[in-house]
């Protein structure tokens, strides 16, 4: 057991950390949260420079070390987040590397690390939440054409996106995970509608994306007809890697932010309070030790089918297809719930101002322990996939 | 960095999982509980096998390890219930004569806990107890007072005055050291500044030898949460109502998993507090350990049901013993605090 | 709303407390509790005084009010446990009152209310827990006789007890609920054997009953043969109304105990243990609320099947029928298990002491989420009777 | 002893539960959410139903009914999410001309918070705030200093000094009160044993009016918690994930089950505080409804999935606004120590 780094990991470092220091103070302001086509700039153009800089790649670099490193450490100097290129560097892009064709890779991955085209994902749709093989949008397929029609939600940055990564049904008769396609879409082809959808936090982070009669050519296909269901799971495993690591540095410094305003503020006096902050450290500086240990266990099984891997390349399953992915996220929801619950205790009624930063955390963490597998989904999949329970029931 | 097991980490843990296998099985355990004197014949046959020799250095006839691989085993006695002072002797092979061939058995104890409880007084040859002077003294205050100060008290066992107990721990009979003065001190010294540079008392680094009393204590909470997992997974499987088997219902589905979360975020705390060493990453192994080994037995019974409410069944025992070591060598409310002051003080280590 | 009493119930607890005060201080001391024999006979002399004091028949009062009274008063007095006169009074007694013919009551109720014959109950099996419907023990008819072997489990006092209420499989064929019967059997019948059963507290409050080959006549079964689930119900449903009223009580007493103690001992600056306690007060005081509306509730469905209903009475299905003892029952459980954790927490070290009396309910406590149901079955049962949930999975 | 509700009450909740339904349908509530003003002319149909008026003396003009009372027409308020300040106006009906027709409208205020907060501030049109002098001072101790003295500010609406504040609920806006020094204060005086016989500030019992304020807004926190279970229950049997409704699956089950085990200790704690009107009985029932509404919002959103996680659906409604309520009249912070206080006298109530 090893936690420190290796002189060639530390040099990775150091020069990340320096170049970090050069390029952040240069960046323009943020854009608005409501202005959509000044976020996406901002996100492409901070992904153009990571890509510049030699540091896109590391996002599918096999060995997810170095990657962790980039994830820490951009979090940690209060670099932009992933934003606009999230389902294209963590989703589409890991398919298309797994499983595209090569000229299926030559056409997009390149642009994904450039931040020159935008993904979003077309997957949950208003009747398939956690069941999510229920999906019900259709595609016929007309020649060489895919026609689609149905309904997906909760797709981030549908407004601005350029490709839309689609589940999609293609035989309503096979077993319901036996007859899914996956296939991408361009977000200008006619028939294509987004509707924004306001959460409960008041902002409109997602959309609904309406199909009608969609048309798509089957060489936007990746992976063979009805085996969609597999190629898509390849994209969510690897998104359990890695994807909370900014956000567990994020809480961590949030946490000692919490401290220093109890502090400030005379609620530090509230020993409730005050051993509750405690704990917390305990436990995110734990999560933080997990994805060190699943990190780590990834590398031995192999590492994810990442865009070094040939396409179609299978591997050993990795511990998060086998559920490390879900004994993170269970723990990890709840912590981050609590974190901001205890913020809450620190703000006392300044936890009623939505205004306050934290508040608005506060009632986005709301969705973690709903958003990409319930908890319920979760604990199910721990029970059956790693303790080896029966199913049923 | 590569937090996983090495290959010779998962030899030893392997090796210890069987050698504990053939020589403490469930009979021998079932026996313990009906006596718990402890064996010296399976004492001495541990320390042949290394298991307090562990860190020693192979030029003093140990094995030369570490704290991490110290953790391992520790881990593995507390999956196994394995009764007696394995953390003590483990932690004191090198100070105390024939501890390390495990010819002889030696207490550790808190002097700073009130009051101070000593396991197997009657299975000891002799009892180490530390202390800050302030609280021997009586002023009560094992917090924060006068951390600059130790004071080390070393007995043979005979010589310690103490009154019974009835332990809640079958496997883990207890006493009340009575007054420390009745304990002949065989080295008394005040030490300004301990945090760096191990000053020694009685030839013994006490803030080190707490720190890595609490950590070990945690590896055997971390064990005992692990095989309490595997217990309730096992029921859950066998067990049939309403024509199926429990474990087949959500119920008792997410029990289990929850009972595997703790455990695995207790894992990742405690090994990566044995590879840092640092003071407020074992206090918060500790709490996590703590809470993993006493909940899990909590849902363990849960999963059993009725029968785990037996006498006859182990869940009770894995429940009693996690609820003495939670006590020991820092309790959740002192490791809170702790932690919660590193907030301030920004002492929370990353990377 | 009223939580006032009336003059009449004013004045039977005035009655009760004078009464009270007098007998108590002449009670012999209580017999070791291994002592069974001890027990036997402590227990049924002080149910002995409750009958000529003319208090034996509120147990089976058909107004709950003044149960209410008798238990919270004789808790309060610290006058002894129903003990072994328990499954008599609670269960037993009130299924023969109900269900019983004529002759029946007359031979088995008033010498339960005297205290002169002990029961034991036998329902469980070691593999019919919570599913007690998919119980094994066997009842062969042969002429006028039943001829029973199996196996029971949980039964207290069976070392001391005269009769054992007994559900037996009588229809091996029919749907497991559909089969059984309820038998009143003798304890010193041949074939019965009884084996001690020590629980994780040490003690062995519970006993294993063998049967082999059991001779039973027919006139002990109460009930029609095959319809023993309907009437073992009858039993819990009375259980449920009442039966933790006395608990209750002596957990708010233990409260303040724990409060005056963790403030004798320095503990009571430990404000996370401080504010632990003043929730439990809150809890505890609800629960006793609970109790009050549900026996209120009780009342205005036409009480209990009790001793003055005519046998076989049906009468509207009660609040606890319905699950509103499985509400107070998961909160309670839950409570009670809280309340000696806290216990623990003014204790200290001093919580692994087993001689303490707060370390032995403690262990006690643990039963409380798995006995009579466990918490998952109680749960089963609000959102399945209450809230009308689907059954299934 | 007849704990339950009476004919008369049962109608009276009844009749609410339809005047409610029909002038405050889900349409209305979701245009509140959009507009939050408040609607004078829904307010004087309450006012002339006799939802402020209920507790006048008839001779006074009002209907004549008690604290039980009370507490069942505020449960149903909490409910149906009504806006606006109900409790003021309930409580100070008789003080402030107008209020119980319905034609003015009151906010009240604790002083003692940190900072003092005013919903609906644009629609009120007058202010009283509750204050101990100590606080009001500046020493900001609300716990336990000067518990003797109390001084209430009674001011026009438009002549208190306040700063605009972004309520995190949209159905109720929000402002803080800057100084109270620029509050007219109409009546101010120090009263040395408050306690016993209600003395008088202003024509203000000032205890009973902040216990009275507790409960009542802890019987529209049950209205709340009742509400979100039936919403969770209604979304479980007609959402069909797996092949089958979400309600069939134990882990769903549960939730709701527990959800109703809130809402019902709740309710016990509750109504029994409005029938004996105890202070700390107030307490145990303000803590125990503000976890029944804010724990059962929080496992409405968790069975709702993501669907709830929409601004479309009302659970957020319910969150937010018990997230509100728990802060007025005594958070839990408050209540627990208070009761805890009172194990130590010895106070809690029994019978």
């Amino acid at each position: 057991m090893d936690l420190s780094c290796t002189p060639e990991e530390e040099d990775f470092r150091a020069r990340l950390r320096r170049w970090l220091a050069e390029v952040l103070p240069g960046l323009p302001a943020k854009p608005a949260a409501t202005d959509w086509p000044g976020r996406r700039a901002y996100d492409a153009a901070w992904q153009r420079r990571l890509y510049d800089a030699g540091y896109a790649e590391v996002r599918w670099d096999a060995d997810p070390a170095r990657r962790l490193i980039l994830l820490e450490e951009t979090e940690r100097a209060g670099a932009p987040y992933v934003g606009a290129n999230f389902v294209g560097l963590l989703h589409a892009g890991p398919t298309i590397a797994a499983e595209g064709t090569d000229r299926q890779r030559r056409r997009w991955l390149p642009p994904i690390l450039r931040g020159d085209e935008i993904w979003c994902q077309g997957f949950s749709e208003p009747d398939a939440g956690s069941d999510l093989a229920a999906l019900r949008t259709r595609a016929v397929r007309d020649g060489e054409t895919y026609v689609i029609s149905g309904a997906k939600i909760w797709t981030s940055h549908a407004e601005v996106a350029d490709w839309c990564e689609l589940l999609v049904r293609t035989d309503p008769d096979a077993p319901k995970h036996r007859g899914l396609t996956w296939l991408a879409m361009p977000m200008d082809a006619p028939g294509v509608t987004v509707r924004p959808l306001r959460t409960l936090a008041g902002s409109a982070e997602f959309a609904e994306v309406f199909l009608d009669e969609v048309r798509v050519p089957v060489a936007n296909r990746v992976g063979a007809e009805n085996d969609g269901w597999r190629v898509s799971m390849v994209t969510l495993s690897f998104e359990r890697g890695t994807a909370f690591v900014g956000e567990v540095v994020a809480c961590r410094r949030v946490l000692g932010e919490l401290a220093r305003a109890a502090h400030g503020n005379g609620r530090w006096g509230d020993a409730v309070l005050r051993r509750r902050l405690g704990r917390l450290s305990a436990e995110f500086t734990a999560l933080w030790r997990l994805i060190q240990w699943n990190v780590s266990a990834f590398r031995d099984a192999g590492g994810p089918p990442g865009a070094g891997s040939p396409p179609g390349a299978g591997g050993p399953p990795c511990p998060f297809e086998l559920g490390g992915g879900s004994v993170f996220k269970l723990r990890y929801s709840h912590a981050r719930q609590e974190l901001y619950d205890a913020a809450a205790e620190v703000l006392g009624a300044g936890a009623l101002d939505a205004g306050h930063p934290w508040v608005a955390d506060r009632l986005s963490s709301l969705s973690y322990t709903i958003a990409a597998g319930t908890s319920q989904i979760q604990q199910n999949i721990v029970a059956e996939r790693i303790l080896g329970l029966p199913k049923g029931r | 960095m590569h937090f996983q097991l090495t290959d010779d980490q998962r030899a030893l843990r392997n090796g210890i999982r069987e050698m504990l296998a053939g020589w403490f099985g469930r009979d021998r355990l079932r026996a313990a509980v009906d006596d718990p004197v402890l064996d010296r014949a399976l004492w001495r046959e541990l320390g042949a096998a290394g298991l307090f020799a562990l860190r020693l250095p192979e030029a003093a006839g140990g094995v030369g390890l570490g704290l991490p691989e110290a953790v391992l085993t520790l881990e593995e006695t507390g999956r196994v219930l394995l009764p007696g002072p394995v953390v003590a002797c483990q932690l004191l092979a090198g100070v105390v004569a024939g501890v390390a061939d495990g010819d002889r058995i030696v207490g550790l104890c808190d002097g700073a806990a009130e009051p101070v409880l000593w396991e197997h007084p009657e299975d000891c040859d002799e009892l180490i107890l530390l202390d800050s002077p302030d609280s021997l003294e009586g002023s009560g205050g094992a917090q924060g007072r006068t951390r600059e100060a130790y004071r080390v008290c070393r007995s043979p066992a005979g010589q310690v005055a103490r009154t019974p107990w009835t332990s809640v721990d079958p496997l883990t009979p207890l006493a009340a050291v009575i007054t420390t003065t009745a304990v002949t001190a065989s080295a008394t010294a005040t030490v300004t500044d301990p945090s760096r540079g191990a000053p020694l008392v009685a030839g013994l680094d006490v803030p080190r030898l707490r720190r890595e009393a609490a950590l070990l204590t945690a590896a055997q909470q971390l064990g005992s949460a692990a095989r309490t997992v595997e217990m309730a997974v096992a029921h859950a499987r066998e067990r049939t109502q309403f024509g199926a088997p429990i474990g087949s219902f959500q119920a008792v589905k997410h029990l289990c998993a929850q009972m595997l979360v703790r455990t695995e975020i207790a894992r990742s705390a405690v090994y990566a507090a044995a590879v840092t060493g640092d003071s407020l990453d074992i206090a918060g192994a500790k709490l996590l350990a703590d809470e993993a080994a006493v909940r899990n037995a909590r849902d363990c019974l849960q999963v059993h049901g009725g029968m785990g409410f037996t006498w006859e069944a182990d869940v009770h025992l894995h429940l009693k013993r996690a609820w003495l070591r939670a006590e020991r060598w820092g309790a959740a409310r002192e490791a809170e605090e702790r932690l919660a002051a590193g907030l301030i003080a920004g002492e929370a280590g990353t990377g």
